[in-house]
């Protein structure tokens, strides 16, 4: 009789009096690559957590090759040989890469030493498939989250796993990245090694996995085989209904609400000049490190340019703090959730009413009822799971994570939203509610930049398409010329 | 302060976690009540409220600051130089209500430039506190001399010496502040910018929080605190010493992580940080009334805290 | 030649400060130069600022010249180590130490003997290996105390002490004095002996919560006159000035106003300026070659409202004068 | 201790941090040798390397807790009760090479109970190590009765009495206990592992890395440090007092933090707090040598830690 390479049965996990895994269980054989699908919030990453012995589950058994392992804590884990990339980037900034990835299993030398040349020529070792660009002895503080990310796929791959569970591993990489880890995928595969893959891009699933499990609200929907389920029939597993396809609708108009001229900062950004309309969807489009987040950063105040001016309605904005430009009206949805977004332990609300304290204060006190009010009136219309806005954003997944930092904009009332990323780490469903919102946005004469490094989505959302190429505006596109291949012309130097 | 504190408004709000540090508090009460039948009298209990009020004035600023991500070792010297120069102003004829506003501005700015120099210098709070506590204490120091100012108005000890239906006017005046602390914390912009700044600075700033201010804020507000509890000192005392306030800031941060805050910003409780300071004014007084030898006093103040700390660890459930 | 490890209030080689011109004879001049390091243990307490006005104005009355410092704060060890060892490196031809602890200066000792440099030990911590020491008994003081209620009080009653810091030499010894003395008498019980670490505000509330709970108190003794005069505060604000006597030890100038207003009972003056300049002196008779014995004992009173016009002089001539005379 | 350092080897990967400590070190030794001609003698540069070697040993420690995330208040009485039973072991005739080692195991000991509480009690450092201050200090109280232990061996005194080539025995002592601090930090996977838990512990967790026991190691070394350094200190004193180490974590933190140690955790250099340790003792030693009056003392000092820092932050650029 043939075993499993990994079997987990019925597992139960709560959070305080929350359920959040009921009963699930999930199988897959040796050199698979499995897909882990369902909703922001349906409880993937908790049942992967659970695998790798972060957090304990309340119920349920793990099987490795048909041997019943107990998984307590990360170390029982990686001697089960499952290793894990999380999709939270769990790294330690004033590491070097190599220190990161040899992490908890340094090479020694002597027994007693860190034999830190020996790890370094592993770590390049690791990286040259991945991404060779990666100086195995910077901090990991100073690297972009592409560049955190690859470093932690290398840091999964290091440990020789037999299982290796990949929480959204490219959630912030571009299609050529996505490339090498295909390839990668497959040697690993071809060595016998299982992989679970939990993605919110389905081409992704499709191209990489052979089936997938699916959840909904923290229980086990079905098993499909992937090739063989159309997508839409896997997308209303996930989602329980089914969704419409939706089509590009231009609201834009020829009033200029905000220009940007000659902003440069560093080599990152050089002379960037642009016209943002009412109504008007902008896409930023170009390769990782371009400086399109740079870019939004300096419009938004968070970081301070050394020239060039931004005005709104033909006036300079005066002061180059993010608090003088949301005053301004500008609203930035950062890149990094957890270091710019988020303050973890505070509640939804806290979280949303932020930059509009004024608003919701009278007399110098905040009506708390009303914060209250409004914010449960955004996350339902974003719909936040589960729709309770008084607990920790911490401890939302993502995805929810991601609506709260967008409603928290809304209800300041910002004119001018700044995307970074947008459906980073959302899911399908909730993608297509972020388009529709930008989209409502646009046509109650919104502007709205995105920076995306998803070709779709740009396409899918924009108006108009500027592609960055090296710090620079290469190519301003609009109506029919913005497709694929004349965006990657622009964005590739040299090309 | 508890009896006090069940006839206002926010008890009703107590969180889970202060519960765990007020079974801290009953359970030393329980042991000292065997121990010595005075312990639970009302005029005792008075007396540990009193006793409890000063650091209860300054772990409130401290409480604030440490929500922020800071700490302010410097409230001793800071009070000693406020109390100094009020008392200077009040002998040499300046209307008491004149000294005291001197007072607390002394206060105000001293914590103003350590919030500065945290805030726009991007200096470790803990550095610079650590500077101002020799800085400060040496302007007092130098501006007095070394030798207490006596003289001190009666108008204005009486102040500090009353009481309101039995209830001493320090521990009504603290009380007051405490409840403007609360109030502030949890009802104001400025107590979720403080919130938001200790818990991720970053992201305070990228959602238009203006954190220098409010960093500065809470030092100063702690400034002003330490100002007024070195008033409520100098009026009970009768004199101003420029060496008053030392090791205030143990005292406070102390009762400011029993009552839960984390030194790592972001988490506190006002509720919190007032029982944290009943514990200790209990404490001390407990052993006093047992008249427990120097070096045992010593010994169950450090066992006293940890297992105060465990307790409530265990209770509060995490 | 190894001394013996020094008890300044019970060595035999011992004389009192007021019969040096006595046995020595006039102060013999002193050499062209002469430069004396002091060392002392803080500068937030009036006692010892007082000592460094004491070697001063002696000093200059006979042309020698006087560094006086101190450690930043009282109990920082280390650091007033780190300065004898500066002083001694810049060469003085004597050194008065009044150390922090009973060990703390004792490299700087060895130092300054290996370099033949003198060594007065001056009052309250007594380093053991020094081969002079000017100062007061500490016992004394708590003595002094204790005889008094014993006095003024036949009936006997309770009585409650104030300490200094947990572990310092002169809270323990005076302590100890008041403790003995008292508890000797039979009809005296002392139903408190608590620490208030030399802070006014701990011995205020140490008091207050003693006189709660033994209402018939008679009398606190203090370690020190801060902590009495926080004592003081609280007798008065119980409302039982009439009742309890309180005493302190050092005779600092708010003392003896608080004494003159009838708010203090009493304190036990050391002399500190006195003392200065006795201990002065003794440095430069020793650079003058006289064979001095190890202890010189330096005055002490207790000051009550009875006395308190006698000895509240800033006229040292008179004031010696008096101590002379008892 | 630079010239020292200069001839080991891990100068050449001093980083650029540890140059804004330089510079500001530089800067101190400027003003001085300008204003006091013996500073930059030979004998005087000895006497602040000696002075500044105890307060190294502990910053060692110190600076090893604080980037683990944690910090070590107890340091001060955990060196008094080693130190106490040190003593007491050798003047019962214990060889000193065991009495010694007794004393370590105490330091040892109470590091493990510091470390215990935070790691697996789950307490804040903190208050466990300020409940440490009094329980420890309280312990070599009561085992000594108050008073000092004398009659030290002359063979254990004349090992901190002495000198190699002219060099201080401690600073030799320290100096090879910073090397080994500096070769754990970074070239051990416990020095990772320290890094990694105070930089970012969820991600050390998940990593795999013993968190616990690294914190737990942390203080362990700590509290062997502290009784290394108050060997030092009785070997040079000849006698163990229960009252000694009196003030020495704020010395020692200060140190850590002047060379560039993250009270938050995860940052912090052995050479950065060997130059904080020197810039300390040399503003005490000038100071003194100028006669500077101890009000002004405190002002100096004041002013120059935060001074310090500015320049520091101003040349390491960020
Ligand atoms: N520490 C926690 N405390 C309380 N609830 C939590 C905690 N962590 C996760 N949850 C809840 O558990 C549920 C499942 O979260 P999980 O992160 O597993 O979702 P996910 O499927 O990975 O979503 P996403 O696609 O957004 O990453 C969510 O409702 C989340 O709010
Ligand atoms: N922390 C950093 N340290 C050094 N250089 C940086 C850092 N962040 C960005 N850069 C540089 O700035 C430039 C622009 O980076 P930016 O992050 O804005 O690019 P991006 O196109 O948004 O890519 P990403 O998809 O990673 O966000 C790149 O050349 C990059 O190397
Ligand atoms: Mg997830
Ligand atoms: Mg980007």
């Amino acid at each position: 009789m043939t075993h499993h390479r990994l079997k987990l049965s019925d597992v139960d996990k709560s959070y305080g009096s929350i359920q959040v895994l009921h009963g699930v269980s999930l199988a897959l054989a040796a050199g698979e690559v499995h897909g882990l699908l369902g909703e922001n919030g349906a409880g993937k990453s908790t049942l992967l957590n659970v695998m790798c012995g972060v957090v304990r589950s309340d119920a349920g058994t793990v099987e490795i090759d048909g041997m019943q392992v107990t998984i307590n804590s990360p170390a029982d884990a990686a001697q089960a040989g499952i290793a894990m990339i999380h999709q939270e980037l769990q790294q330690v900034p004033e590491l070097t890469v190599a220190q990161n990835i040899f992490l908890g299993a340094s090479r020694r030398k002597g027994g007693l030493f860190v034999d830190k040349k020996a790890q370094e020529a592993e770590a390049r070792d690791l990286l040259s498939t991945l991404d060779p660009t990666i100086d195995v002895t910077a901090q990991v503080r100073d690297l972009r989250v592409a560049q955190r990310q690859i470093v932690e796929i290398a840091k999964a791959l290091r440990a020789n796993a037999r299982v290796i569970a990949m929480d959204e591993p490219t959630s912030s990489l571009t299609p050529a990245e996505f490339e090498r880890l295909v390839e990668v995928i497959e040697k690993l595969t071809a060595r016998g090694v299982s992989i679970i893959y939990v993605s919110h891009k389905m081409d992704e699933v499709y191209r990489l996995c052979s089936s997938a499990t699916i959840l909904r609200d923290g229980r086990f929907v079905t098993r499909v085989d992937i090739p063989s389920t159309p997508l839409p029939q896997v997308i209303e597993f996930m989602v329980g209904r089914e969704l419409a396809h939706a089509h590009h609708n231009s609201f834009a108009t020829d009033e200029v609400m905000m220009q940007v001229s000659g902003l440069t900062r560093g080599t990152a950004v050089r002379g960037v000049d642009l016209t943002l309309h009412k109504g008007e969807v902008l896409g930023i489009a170009g390769l990782v490190g371009s400086g399109r987040t740079e870019l939004l950063r300096l419009i938004a105040g968070v970081d301070v340019a050394d020239a060039g001016e931004v005005s709104i309605e033909g006036q300079p904005v005066a002061g180059n703090s993010p608090r003088t430009r949301i005053r301004a009206g500008l609203g930035l949805v950062p890149e990094e959730r957890k270091r710019d977004g988020i303050v973890s332990h505070r509640p939804i609300t806290a979280n949303i009413g932020l930059p509009a304290m004024r608003q919701f204060s009278r007399a110098g006190v905040i009506r708390k009822h009303k914060l209250h009010r409004r914010s449960e009136e955004l996350m339902r219309e974003v719909n936040l799971r589960p729709l309770d806005v008084t607990r920790p954003i911490g401890s939302f997944s993502g995805g929810n994570q991601q609506k709260a930092i967008i409603g928290r904009w809304l209800a300041a009332g910002t004119q001018i939203y700044l995307f970074d990323e947008p459906t980073r780490g959302i899911d399908v469903g909730a993608k297509a509610e972020i388009y529709d919102l930008i989209e409502t946005l646009a046509h109650s004469g919104c502007g709205v930049l995105v920076v995306s490094s998803e070709m779709a989505e740009v396409i899918r959302l924009s108006d108009r398409v500027l592609v960055m190429r090296e710090g620079q505006i290469a190519a301003d596109l609009s109506a029919e010329d913005i497709n694929e291949a004349n965006i990657a012309r622009h964005a590739i130097p040299g090309a | 302060m508890n009896n006090i504190l069940t006839k206002l408004p926010f008890v009703s709000n107590v969180r889970f976690r202060d519960a765990g540090t007020l079974v801290g508090l009953l359970l030393i009460a329980l042991v000292f009540s065997i121990l010595s039948p005075s312990f639970l009298t009302m005029p005792n209990i008075g007396n540990i409220l009193q006793q409890s009020s000063i650091n209860a004035c300054i772990a409130l600023g401290m409480t604030l600051v440490i929500i922020s991500g800071g700490i302010d070792l410097s409230v001793g010297p800071v009070a000693a130089l406020s109390a100094t120069l009020g008392a200077a102003m009040m002998v040499a004829g300046v209307p008491v209500p004149i000294a005291m506003l001197g007072a607390i501005a002394v206060g105000v700015s001293c914590g103003f430039v350590n919030g500065a120099l945290i805030a726009w210098g991007g200096l470790q709070p803990f550095i610079v506190t650590l500077g101002g506590l020799s800085l400060y204490r040496a302007l007092a120091l130098i501006y007095t001399g070394g030798t207490p100012i006596f003289g001190i108005p009666s108008e204005f000890r009486s102040i500090a010496n009353g009481a309101v239906m039995g209830v001493p006017t320090p521990v009504i005046i603290v009380a007051i502040l405490a409840l403007i602390a609360w109030v502030v914390l949890t009802k104001t912009p400025l107590g979720e910018y403080l919130m938001a700044v200790g818990g991720n600075p970053e992201a305070a700033r990228v959602a238009g929080v203006p954190v220098s201010l409010t960093k500065i804020s809470a030092y100063m507000i702690s400034g002003a605190l330490a100002s007024i509890a070195s008033l409520i000192l100098i009026g009970r005392l009768g004199a101003a010493e420029p060496t008053l306030g030392n090791l205030w800031e143990l005292d406070a941060i102390a009762a400011s992580a029993i009552g839960g805050a984390s030194l790592m910003g972001g988490r506190g409780s006002i509720v919190g940080t007032l029982l944290g300071c009943v514990i200790l004014g209990a404490l001390r007084n407990g052993l006093t009334l047992l008249n427990v030898q120097a070096f045992y006093q010593l010994l169950a103040t450090g066992i006293i805290i940890i297992v105060a700390m465990l307790i409530d660890r265990a209770t509060s459930g995490k | 030649q190894d001394l013996a490890p020094l008890n300044s209030d019970s060595e035999p080689d011992r004389m009192d400060w007021s019969e040096l011109d006595a046995k020595f004879g006039a102060l013999p001049d002193v050499a062209d130069g002469t430069k004396v390091g002091g060392v002392s243990k803080t500068l937030t307490n009036e006692y010892w600022r007082s000592l460094g006005e004491g070697y001063s104005s002696f000093a200059s009355a006979h042309g020698v010249d006087v560094v006086y410092q101190a450690a930043q704060s009282e109990g920082d060890q280390l650091g007033q180590l780190s300065i004898a060892e500066t002083l001694i490196s810049q060469g003085f031809s004597a050194l008065l130490f009044s150390p922090q602890t009973d060990a703390n200066l004792i490299p700087a000792l060895e130092k300054a003997m290996a370099t033949g440099v003198p060594v007065v030990n001056v009052n309250d911590a007594v380093i053991p290996s020094v081969a002079h020491y000017v100062g007061n008994v500490q016992k004394d003081n708590g003595v002094r105390v204790a005889k008094w209620f014993i006095e003024n009080h036949p009936e006997g009653g309770k009585v409650a002490v104030i300490e200094g810091q947990a572990g310092v030499f002169a809270a323990g010894q005076r302590t100890a004095g008041f403790t003995e003395t008292i508890e000797a008498a039979g009809n005296f019980e002392v139903v408190a002996s608590v620490p208030a670490d030399w802070s006014r505000e701990l011995a205020f509330n140490a008091a207050a919560t003693i006189l709660q709970q033994h209402p018939d108190l008679i009398g606190f003794y203090a370690n020190n006159d801060g902590m009495a005069l926080g004592v003081v505060e609280a007798v008065k604000a119980a409302g039982k000035a009439e009742q309890t006597a309180v005493f302190g030890t050092d005779g600092i100038s708010d003392a003896y106003a608080a004494v003159r207003a009838g708010d203090l009972t009493g304190t036990v003056d050391s002399f500190p300026v006195l003392t200065g300049e006795v201990a002065m002196e003794v440095a430069l008779r020793l650079l003058a070659g006289q064979d001095l014995p190890r202890v010189v004992a330096t005055p002490q009173a207790l000051i009550t409202s009875e006395n308190v016009d006698t000895y509240a002089t800033t006229d040292l001539k008179a004031l010696r004068a008096t101590l002379m005379a008892q």
